[in-house]
């Protein structure tokens, strides 16, 4: 059985440890504030310029004045703080963010990301914060579905879409389990319950060994 | 010294044709919507636009580029989920996009306003968007050079104004307001708001007057915590 | 989260001889008198001091000159009318000295927090400060390449402090601390007082507590303006 | 009868419009505040991290945290605001102060600027926030006493001690009267009542023509 999106958010917050100050990406990687283990304390970055951000907000709670960077309302944590958007980022590039959670398209076995274009080229090109955030936070996570609807691995020898940035990915959670890029190849550091090593490697396309 | 005007159509009335905007905002928090409204208005068309979503989030902002006002952007992110105006124009070849990455994007604007004219980052190195720009190692890191941002005028939203230009934000309405003031010839606030003068704690003024020329008041979005 | 030290002493303990230590302060405001002492008296030696004025206005950093624990100071004014410690030092051949602008001194210090690893300036192109350097003419205004400042420690001074390290200033005691957070391996606050998490507005925290990882109460030095 | 330094600094006052943000070095520079013109507002930033800086405090007004850059204890002005330092050389920097008033050692018939340190070497170098001024403030002003305390005159040719900035100098203020540098001469814009132009031309090195 493969892990569901909730499973492997909460695997991703299995390895933040407490008092960590993390940004997490859309999708998946938002979820893993939702599955911080007991007694552990995360502090959350939105590129937009808050510390301290808080779950989505209730109807109740929205303020217009605040978002995340994804776009969703949400609430201030206490221990909050607002700031510019050089000072955000002087927070990223600078180094002062343990943890980034990012979402990808592909993966090279050597660390590389490729998570802000494919080679769709009928699709409008964005990047926000990725590229800085690859470069800047001390640990990149990448959470995603180990297979393209397609069933295409995304974990690659090498990236064949437009790179973020180069030999960043520290690991890589999915719904096949979690792996770590060595360069060479992939060290495989954990499996999903009953997932088969054998099919993994025979649809890597190599990279698991 | 009193630099607040009598209507937004006033304080952009100068904005030419062939202009560069800095328009600040991320998602809805932080567009000045009265004044970017009175840009189009007034008819100045050719604009490049510095917005981090090139027009994302922002009502007035869309309505510039679906009159066919602006021939560039530069941004981080051009994608909206809720509008096809830029993706159509652009598909078009009716727009020129210059795509930045977010931080490096703030740091020029920084930069633009702090007197940098250039700076080295490892954002982007190794990538399309570093492509044709100087490298450097430094440290052992290789860094792409960055070039600074500036505009003739720099359109930004806050919460509160004195008189003389002193600017406080609300939340992450923040974002490249405190930024965008000073990286343009002329830097027009629009506020929710003006206090007297002494009214702002020192302590707590986020832009300090120096670096805003002109100042007209929009709607308000909320009330004021702390001591204003 | 909860980074009070329960003394100064065991905030800088593990500063070793031969570390670079930035030191916070302009004249006597937001100088870490509490922390300097402590380091003074840890018996670290072979220091690296980045401070705008050697030890001018501080009783510790001076006391820190006089005994003869800097080997090297990063400055732009190293005069004081006070004291004599530091010129003598320097005639007698046993300091080093880097001279740097005052505004590249800080600017390369915030470039030090903030991952920027150089930039151009046009200050002190031109002049001895410059020589040596890198230099570009950017838009036609010929400029000096320099390089970010970091240390292994800094010692700042601030206001308040909430237990997380989100700090607030006090007048013109802010000077050096805000950029100099972030700038050093370990970061730490000494403060007039600590205050219960979320007693400080968020709008109000000049540095956030990502940027601080130790804190200390030292002496208090004036009440608190507007809202904590 | 050349002009004392209260009559210097009241001509430089009159050359500083309404409104100006204006930056004042130690000296005569100082006193320009207290000879602004009726009607005419002055905003005075001080490198150490304010705008709206007030006059010297009296002493029952003495803050221990609020000191100006020639570290007096100053006040505040209403519509003050405090920064860091990086925030406050940004302003300087970045163009956002109309005038800065200096006193210089040296100034050169070409605008050359040298305020920093002299050729005596058993003088410690300081440079304080000089160079960061003479190339960011929009205009630089300079005032001075005209001769050194050994006769020599301070507008020169060519400068010989060490440059704070090339080029940078608009005006310069002094007891003889007001010059301005244009590069191969410089030009008398005002002389004190009753100075002696000849004498001046004489003393000159050729500077004034």
């Amino acid at each position: 059985m493969t892990w569901n999106r909730k499973q492997i958010a909460a695997r991703v917050a299995q390895d933040i440890p407490d008092g960590a100050y993390v940004n997490l990406g859309i999708g998946i990687p938002t979820m893993v504030a939702d599955h911080v283990p007991a007694g552990r304390e995360l502090v959350l970055h939105t590129e937009n310029g808050m510390l301290g951000m808080g779950r989505a907000a209730a109807a109740d709670e929205v303020d217009v004045d605040l978002i995340n960077a994804g776009k969703v309302y949400v609430v201030e944590e206490p221990g909050a703080s607002y700031f510019h958007h050089a000072d955000s980022f002087a927070l990223i590039r600078g180094g002062h963010l343990s943890y980034c959670v990012m979402g990808a398209y592909q993966v090279g076995q050597n660390g590389d990301l490729a998570n802000w274009r494919t080679d769709d080229d009928d699709v409008i090109p964005g990047v926000g914060g990725a590229m800085d955030l690859a470069v800047g936070a001390r640990h990149v996570f990448v959470a995603m579905d180990l297979f393209s609807r397609s069933g295409v691995c995304k974990i690659v020898p090498t990236c064949t879409y437009p790179l973020t940035a180069p030999g960043c990915v520290e690991r890589v959670y999915t719904d096949w389990g979690v792996f770590r890029p060595l360069g060479d190849h992939v060290e495989i550091v954990e499996l999903a319950d009953g997932v088969d090593a054998a099919e993994l490697r025979a649809r890597g396309g190599g990279v698991f060994g | 010294m009193d630099k607040v005007m009598a209507s937004a159509a006033a304080a952009v009335a100068d904005v030419g044709s062939g202009s560069t905007v800095m328009v600040s905002g991320f998602g809805p928090p932080g567009q000045p919507e009265a004044l970017v409204t009175a840009l189009l208005e007034s008819g100045a068309t050719d604009l490049t636009i510095i917005n981090n979503n090139a027009g994302a989030g922002g009502v007035a902002i869309s309505a510039l580029f679906a009159a066919k006002r602006v021939r560039k952007v530069v941004c981080s992110f051009p994608k909206a989920i809720e509008s096809t105006i830029f993706d159509d124009l652009y598909r078009a070849g009716e727009l020129e996009l210059e795509l930045v990455p977010q931080g490096t994007l703030a740091e020029r604007i920084r930069a633009g306003s702090a007197g940098i004219p250039a700076f080295y980052t490892p954002t982007g190195y190794g990538t399309q968007l570093a492509e044709g720009k100087e490298t450097m190692v430094i440290d052992g890191r290789p860094c792409v050079l960055e070039r600074a941002l500036r505009a003739d005028v720099a359109l930004i939203r806050a919460h509160r104004a004195d008189p003389s230009g002193n600017l406080v934000y609300r939340k992450t309405a923040r974002n490249f307001g405190p930024i965008m003031a000073g990286a343009a010839t002329t830097t027009v606030a629009e506020v929710g708001g003006i206090v007297a003068l002494g009214a702002l704690d020192p302590e707590h003024v986020v832009t300090p007057g120096a670096l805003v020329h002109r100042i007209v008041v929009g709607a308000d979005t909320g009330p004021t915590t702390g001591a204003v």
